[in-house]
């Protein structure tokens, strides 16, 4: 096998320590290297996609030759499979996005390439491993880089943002570690699926426990109310490639341990109900929240944490329909999301106040980005003919099949604050007087290219969805799927 | 070919009678009020000497088409109402007002008497005389008032005999008696809005000569004039008839007409000559009070017939 | 080629290539729009037949088009309407910026619309509908006016409508397992009650919206009027028919099967609301100074009349509620086009500054004429006609309530003639003024449209049973029989109107009351200005302007003030201002202090702690 | 009761993981100088690894290094204690380690731009 999954983390990371060394011969190479890196990645993730999809077996890669339970083992399934090459797609149109983005090239842009590599790194292990411990470890790389880059402006908000985050996180990390430690004094292994293979031998109480510290440690990474105090701040204040790696790195990676954990490692199930329950209050609070912003970044912060609300209503309805359609909101917005992230974050270069009401008639300076904005609020508020609309109809089909009519209710009324907030802001931006004409930061080519590339893909999948249906459904089947998971893992051990 | 003839002879000869017997009934209405008033008054066939004299005459300036055209809508408005309404039944004395009546219904002539106010108020409104244009929002506002305990009284009438069609009305008073004595409660209403209807007061305010120069009709003179009279005459006999069909079984020769229709008449005209005038929002006000009161009454009474 | 397909794709293909027109040149995209539309119509009206029916298969969807008599009807007048209307907006919107986007939205407004009446199955009905609401919102946030709080309006209210329809159409699947529309039609009797009636009243929601039925209109007026004329024709005439569509399809077909069809309330519900709506959107039409609004609020008022006419639910009264529909398509089509004309001309629609515009743009004046001929419902003209067999649909009802029904109904048409009569004369008629005299006819261009369907009036009203058949189609298709006639309007007792007579009756007359006033009065009447007019001898100087047209209704406002004193615009106004300030309060969890968060997480910990084994253990 | 020394050892040393973690808890919870914030926080990470450890202790257990004494003592029927837990908490250190770093040069940044170190006073980002 020419390529494997350890490249995934390998490369990243011997890139993210090279950059030092390559700044000293230029600094183009600094900039031109990560591209080459996770375009690579992107090529590596579509072989094994390819791959995975053709033999329908995952791709399960034990590293230094220790088979578990002893070694560390990486499960390039369908379902992570899916989410590795969302991510590095992303990833990779975050590094078009942030090629000689201005307020980046003025600090030194290495920092942001090393912390950005990290950050990769970080987000594809979690996704991949299929060891406890190691995702600890990979949750921490995350979020030790996501904490460096949201202070990455050195402003005075940058910072408070980035220290609230970082408090939060490493209540994170200590929950989870505690939870790990339980965890192995009770079964005595790390590796997921063994847990998952012995997780019937603890006792209820101890299990619920444990299972209670893995929830909030990782309801905090996966931004469920009331943990996720700290995403407002560090999305609003990170710089605009940054928010888009957010919400489609680091956010992705967090809901993926918490589904992990509740779908894999636990047979809790209660934890289904308490998930609809958690991501219906978590998306209510947030939109409300964003309706009132007068910050644009804030406003699509507060958004962002209600569509994870309703990722994780899906998860909790638990059918595969269901978890289908999460996996398609998960997919949306990572897109749409990353959409308006990318296209806002110019808006609000462009309006010293960063306040929405001077955003007025922005439509006529910068016409292409308030394009790729009102895009992006059309799809994102779900109207058909674009992708959003789909994974909507998805999961609300799957509720309605499972008849939680007062679920679907609310997450109706809930859009219907969102629509509100969505198109208060793009009737400032085409039917406002413009205070003034100068353009304070153009796009670069790169922006809009990226920005063109996610506006194709919304249009194009909201026409014609069945281009990635295909995969999630398979994806989503592996999730579910948790025999298949354990012997395939654990097949390598009973060589 | 002979049939139609007839039909023609029996269309002039109706708006004749229409007219004639409507100028008579205005002369002898100024000539009751006069009295009332302790004044002589005009002799009774005063209104023809009007009409005449004014068709002599010729106006000397219009305002534009609408006004040119706006009589014409009138006279055409109340002589198509007239069509609708059978004058008299059975055999009378001059068969030719026989079966006069197109196939139309109390809801179509309820509309259709609106058709010539149209016109009207179109034609007054060119003219740009304020007073007029006043006279009709002061029109309208108390038609307004007026129709609905009107229509509400049709309705029960109606809704009681299972047609709507006034034919179809004489036929049922035919067998039951009239309906002026087995739907109580309609008749009252009707009556209380024809008081409206025919703009004597207390509800001549959108026409009182003394505060807006006679409103609408300030700016017509000569023919237009003549020709809006001939109209209100013919129209206040088609109403007359209409009310007398559908409330006393119609009248089956002349005499009988007349009596029918100069007793329903004096109800307005007395009730008017003594009362002071209503502010229009008043008269509305009085329209929407126990008329409709009495309207909703003639409808349940109606409905558990 | 499927002609279904070719009709969306040409008015989609129409749109995209009227937006890129605008870059060449922006008249261009006007006629690319106008072209587009036209093609679609003649494919429409020559290729379209009921054999017509295809399937997209779509990520485990299918999206079914069909044709079928109704819908057919349906979508004759959105075309039929459609050329005028985009024939009439190449002039009208010329000159003004941004067209591209304005004849994109307004393309793919009518696409959207084709595509609700082509789709057979509610997934596809549903997308289309959305496409609908935002690209007609990004068509009312064109002006701009108020920065788009219209819009939002009319955004939130659509939302909850949409929404309320998905949610309608899932728990109908979920139920039923079908998408179909003919699926919820045959299996709706099978459902429960509670579902029925969580279905139905969901349906009745989202419709409602479109249609502006009582509680769910206040966001129409304003739309109405801010929107650009051009659209508003659309708006009015062909937008809301879209409610009028989905209703007609419930309360025809869908509740007939279900026991909420037999048990009277849900209809008679909604049929008062619709009667209600009309008198009170008929009270604020006549206090209108703005003709634009005046409109907006006849329109409502009018659509009340056709859900009145759909609930009752008899042969007759649906077939008065498709022809009106028809009717005030055209009418107020061509209305809205008139005071755009007049907007484009003069410059204002204030009925209070405008006057006597009759002999500067008498072509405009007749078209606006006979609208409102026909919207007062005044014989002989197509308005007429609808109105008469809803009355008479009422009477013959033998349902008591119904005759109340009438009587509001009523009240609320002969309102209508005063706010009728107010338009004409505010626009029209009164004395001139100094400022208007420049004013010069619409070009032929905007006058043609407006004039034909003016005349189209006029034939409807001559020979009714031109629409009679197709909506007798219709209706046969909807399970519904009835039995029509050219000419003679007919109710289930008999009794009857002949057109011909009328006709007769009145052409004569007029032609001799006309001819006999022209000729003998021709020689020496000669045309003086409204200035010269009877003062009781005051001689008013030229600048003056006596024409009464401030409050010109006051003494009836004064007669209804105790209707009018509440309105429910500001109770919405309340309600959305205490949601606001409650979020507002419920945001302030996020105090921005670090610890705060922190010690939430811990809280949060233990209260999971404490009650885990209660919540998981299930 | 009487508890013989294990017992004891044993009781104190999860006693004293179990106390850490609470120190650290109402250091972060309760105190508002951001220095005394972090403190708290890598002395929760103290708490968790110290009770790590002593999940992975076993009694009479030597350290598991694979070295010829140890064989000896394996062949003689001794035990080691688990090693998993020790590379584990050894991983777990570094990391925090890390995160502290980062955290302080956070507060070094805050206290710059706000001349105060009070986590209450800062607070420009809320709802």
């Amino acid at each position: 096998m020419v390529v494997s999954p350890v490249h995934f983390i390998a490369v990243p990371l011997l890139a993210a320590f090279l950059i030092p060394l390559l700044a000293k011969v230029s600094k183009e190479l600094v900039r031109i290297v990560p591209g080459l890196v996770i375009g690579y990645l992107s090529v590596v993730s579509v072989i094994l996609m390819t791959q995975v999809v053709n033999t329908g077996q995952p791709i399960i890669e034990v590293i230094g030759g220790w088979s578990p339970p002893f070694g560390i083992n990486l499960v390039f399934s369908a379902f992570t499979g899916f989410l590795v090459s969302l991510m590095t797609f992303m990833a990779f149109l975050i590094w078009i996005y942030s090629y000689r983005f201005k307020k980046i090239d003025d600090a030194p842009a290495q920092k942001y390439f090393i912390l950005f590599m990290m950050l990769v790194t970080g987000s594809t292990g979690i996704v991949l491993t299929g060891d406890i411990f190691n995702l600890f470890v990979f949750m921490e790389i995350t979020a030790i880089a996501a904490y460096s880059l949201t202070a990455f402006y050195r402003d005075r908000d940058g910072a408070e943002a980035a220290f609230k985050y970082l408090l939060i996180g490493s209540f994170a990390s200590a929950l989870m570690l505690l939870a790990i430690v339980l965890l192995y004094s009770q079964v005595g292994t790390l590796n997921m699926a063994e847990i998952a293979q012995r997780i019937h031998t603890v006792p209820q109480g101890m299990k619920i426990t444990i299972f209670t510290l893995f929830v909030v440690g990782l309801g905090i990474e996966a931004e469920m109310f009331p943990l996720n105090g700290w995403a407002p701040d560090a999305y609003s204040q990170s710089p605009g490639p940054v928010g888009v790696a957010f919400a489609a790195l680091v956010v992705k990676a967090g809901v993926y341990s918490l589904v992990r954990v509740v779908f894999t490692m636990f047979d809790i199930h209660g934890a289904y109900e308490f998930l609809i329950i958690m991501g219906a209050i978590t998306m209510v609070i947030a939109e409300i929240s964003a309706l009132k912003q007068t910050n644009l970044k804030r406003m699509l912060a507060y958004s962002s944490i209600g569509q994870m609300g309703f990722v994780l209503i899906a998860f909790g309805i638990g059918t595969n329909a269901a978890v289908f359609g999460a996996l398609f909101l998960m997919f949306n917005h990572a897109v749409i999301k990353g959409l308006l992230f990318m296209s806002g974050s110019y808006l609000v270069y462009n309006t010293p106040s960063k306040e929405i009401k001077d955003m007025a008639g922005i439509g006529k300076k910068l016409p292409m980005v308030s394009f790729f904005f009102a895009l992006g609020a059309l799809a994102i508020v779900g109207l058909p003919p674009f992708s959003g609309f789909w994974s909507k109809l998805y999961i609300l089909m799957a509720a309605a099949d499972a008849s939680f009519y007062y679920l679907m209710g609310t997450i109706l009324i809930v859009s219907i604050i969102e629509i509100v907030y969505y198109f208060r802001v793009m009737g400032r931006l085409y039917f406002g007087k413009p205070q003034n004409d100068v353009v304070l930061q153009k796009p670069t080519l790169g922006g809009i290219f990226a920005m063109g590339v996610l506006a194709t893909v919304i249009i194009v999948i909201g026409i014609h969805p069945d281009f990635v249906t295909g995969f999630i459904q398979s994806a989503a089947d592996t999730l579910l799927d948790k025999a298949g998971y354990i012997n395939n893992v654990l097949q390598l051990t009973n060589l | 070919m002979d049939e139609f003839w007839m039909k023609i002879i029996g269309f002039v000869a109706t708006v004749l009678l229409a007219f004639v017997v409507g100028a008579v009934y205005g002369g002898l209405v100024r000539k009751i009020i006069a009295r009332t008033q302790n004044r002589i008054g005009p002799p009774w066939y005063q209104n023809f000497i009007d009409i005449l004299k004014l068709y002599s005459k010729s106006s000397a300036i219009n305002h534009g088409f609408m006004q040119h055209i706006a009589p014409a809508m009138a006279i055409t408005a109340s002589v198509t109402v007239l069509m609708f309404v059978p004058v008299l039944t059975g055999d009378g004395w001059f068969p030719w007002f026989e079966n006069l009546n197109f196939k139309g219904d109390l809801i179509f002539l309820v509309y259709m008497m609106v058709f010539g106010s149209l016109g009207m108020a179109l034609g007054i409104g060119q003219t740009g005389n304020p007073n007029a244009a006043i006279g009709v929002s002061r029109g309208l506002s108390m038609m307004v008032g007026y129709e609905i305990p009107f229509v509400m009284a049709l309705v029960a009438l109606m809704v009681q005999t299972e047609t709507t069609s006034i034919t179809g009305l004489m036929e049922y008073q035919d067998q039951h008696g009239w309906l002026m004595f087995s739907s109580p409660f309609a008749f009252i209403a009707a009556v209380m809005a024809m008081l409206g209807m025919f703009h004597y007061g207390p509800f001549d305010v959108a026409f009182a000569p003394s505060e807006l120069a006679s409103g609408p009709p300030s700016e017509f003179g000569g023919k237009y004039l003549a020709l809006m009279m001939t109209s209100g005459s013919i129209f206040a006999f088609a109403k007359l008839v209409l009310f007398v069909d559908i409330f006393m079984n119609g009248a089956s020769n002349l005499i009988i007409l007349v009596i029918k229709t100069l007793v329903l008449y004096m109800i307005p005209v007395l009730y008017g000559a003594v009362s002071p005038r209503y502010r229009t929002e008043q008269a509305i006000r009085y329209f929407w009070g126990w008329p409709t009161f009495f309207g909703a009454l003639a409808i349940i009474f109606a409905i558990y017939y | 080629m499927n002609s279904l397909l070719l009709v969306i794709l040409i008015l989609l293909a129409g749109a995209v290539l009227s937006f890129l027109a605008n870059r060449i040149m922006p008249i261009l995209s006007g006629v690319m729009s106008f072209l587009s539309i036209g093609a679609a119509a003649v494919i429409f009206f020559v290729q379209v037949s009921a054999a017509d029916s295809m399937a997209i298969p779509i990520s485990g969807f299918s999206l079914h088009w069909g044709i079928n008599a109704y819908s057919w009807l349906f979508g004759a007048m959105v075309l039929g309407l459609s050329v005028f209307v985009a024939l009439y907006a190449i002039a009208f919107m010329k000159g003004k910026d941004r067209l591209g986007y304005f004849f994109f939205n307004f393309n793919l407004t009518i696409m959207a619309m084709m595509g609700i009446v082509f789709s057979t199955d509610w997934v596809s009905l549903f997308i289309f509908w959305e496409i609908m609401t935002w690209s007609s919102f990004l068509i009312i946030i064109y002006a701009g006016i108020s920065e788009g709080r219209v819009g939002t309006k009319y955004m939130i209210f659509s939302a909850i409508g949409g929404y309320a329809m998905f949610m309608a159409i899932l728990v109908s699947n979920s139920l039923l397992g079908s998408f179909q529309i003919a699926d919820l039609v045959s299996g709706f009797g099978t459902l429960s009650l509670g579902n029925q009636a969580l279905i139905g009243i969901l349906f009745m929601v989202a419709f409602g919206v479109k249609s502006a039925v009582m509680p769910l209109h206040v966001w129409a007026p304003r739309a109405y009027a801010d929107s650009p004329m051009a659209f508003t024709a659309i708006f009015s005439g062909l937008l809301s028919k879209m409610g009028i569509f989905g209703m007609g399809i419930l309360m025809i077909s869908v509740f007939a099967q279900g026991t909420i069809g037999q048990t009277f309330i849900f209809s008679n519900i909604l049929a008062w609301l619709g009667a209600v709506t009309s008198v009170i959107a008929t009270f604020y039409a006549l206090i209108q100074k703005d003709a634009k609004r005046l409109l907006a609020y006849s329109s409502i008022a009018q659509l009340g009349y056709i859900i009145v006419g759909l609930a009752i639910g008899t042969p007759l009264s649906i077939m008065a509620a498709l022809f009106l529909a028809v009717v005030h398509a055209i009418f107020k089509g061509t209305l809205f086009m008139v005071v755009g004309a007049v907007e484009r001309q003069a410059g204002t629609t204030n009925m209070e500054e405008l006057g006597a515009l009759i002999r500067k743009m008498p072509w405009t004046f007749m078209a606006a004429l006979f609208s409102i001929i026909a919207l007062a419902g005044v014989p002989p003209l197509g308005g007429f006609v609808g109105k008469w067999m809803l009355y008479e649909s009422l009477i013959t009802s033998g349902f008591g309530a119904n005759y109340f029904l009438v009587i509001m109904v009523f009240l609320s048409s002969t309102a209508a003639f005063l706010y009728s009569y107010r338009f004409l004369f505010g626009l029209f008629l009164g004395q001139e003024e100094p400022e208007f005299d420049h004013v010069k006819e619409a070009p032929a261009i905007m006058v043609v449209p407006m004039v034909v369907l003016a005349l189209l009036l006029l034939v409807i009203g001559a020979f009714p049973g031109l629409l009679f058949e197709p909506i007798a189609n219709a209706m046969a298709y909807m399970g519904v029989d009835v039995n029509w006639n050219m000419t003679v309007l007919s109710n289930v007792w008999g009794d009857e109107v002949h057109m011909e007579p009328l006709w007769t009756s009145i052409l004569v007359m007029f032609v001799i009351g006309a001819t006999f006033l022209t000729f003998k009065t021709r020689r020496n009447t000669r045309y003086v200005t409204t200035k010269d007019i009877h003062t009781s001898g005051e001689i008013p100087e030229a600048h003056e302007n006596m024409t009464f047209s401030v409050n010109f209704y006051q003494p009836f406002e004064r007669a209804i003030e105790p209707v009018m004193k509440r309105k429910m615009d500001t109770y919405y106004n309340r309600i959305g201002e205490g949601l606001e300030s409650l979020f507002g309060f419920a945001r302030k969890i996020y105090t921005g202090n670090g610890q705060t968060y922190a010690i939430y997480v811990i809280i949060f910990l233990s209260i999971l702690i404490l009650i885990g084994e209660t919540i998981f253990n299930k | 009761m009487d508890l013989d020394y294990n017992q004891i050892m044993s009781i104190g040393v999860y006693g004293s993981a179990i106390g850490l973690i609470l120190i650290g808890l109402y250091a972060v919870l309760i105190k508002k100088h951001l220095t005394k914030i972090v403190i708290g926080l890598s002395i929760i990470d103290a708490g968790i690894h110290l009770l790590f450890i002593a999940i992975g202790y076993i009694k009479g257990g030597t350290a598991p290094i694979f070295s010829p004494a140890g064989e000896k003592i394996v062949a003689n029927g001794g035990v080691m204690v688990d090693p998993v837990p020790q590379a584990l908490v050894l991983t777990a250190i570094v990391i925090g380690f890390a995160v502290t770093a980062v955290a302080l040069s956070l507060v070094i940044r805050l206290y710059r731009h706000h001349q105060t170190a009070r986590i209450d006073q800062i607070k420009s980002l809320k709802w």
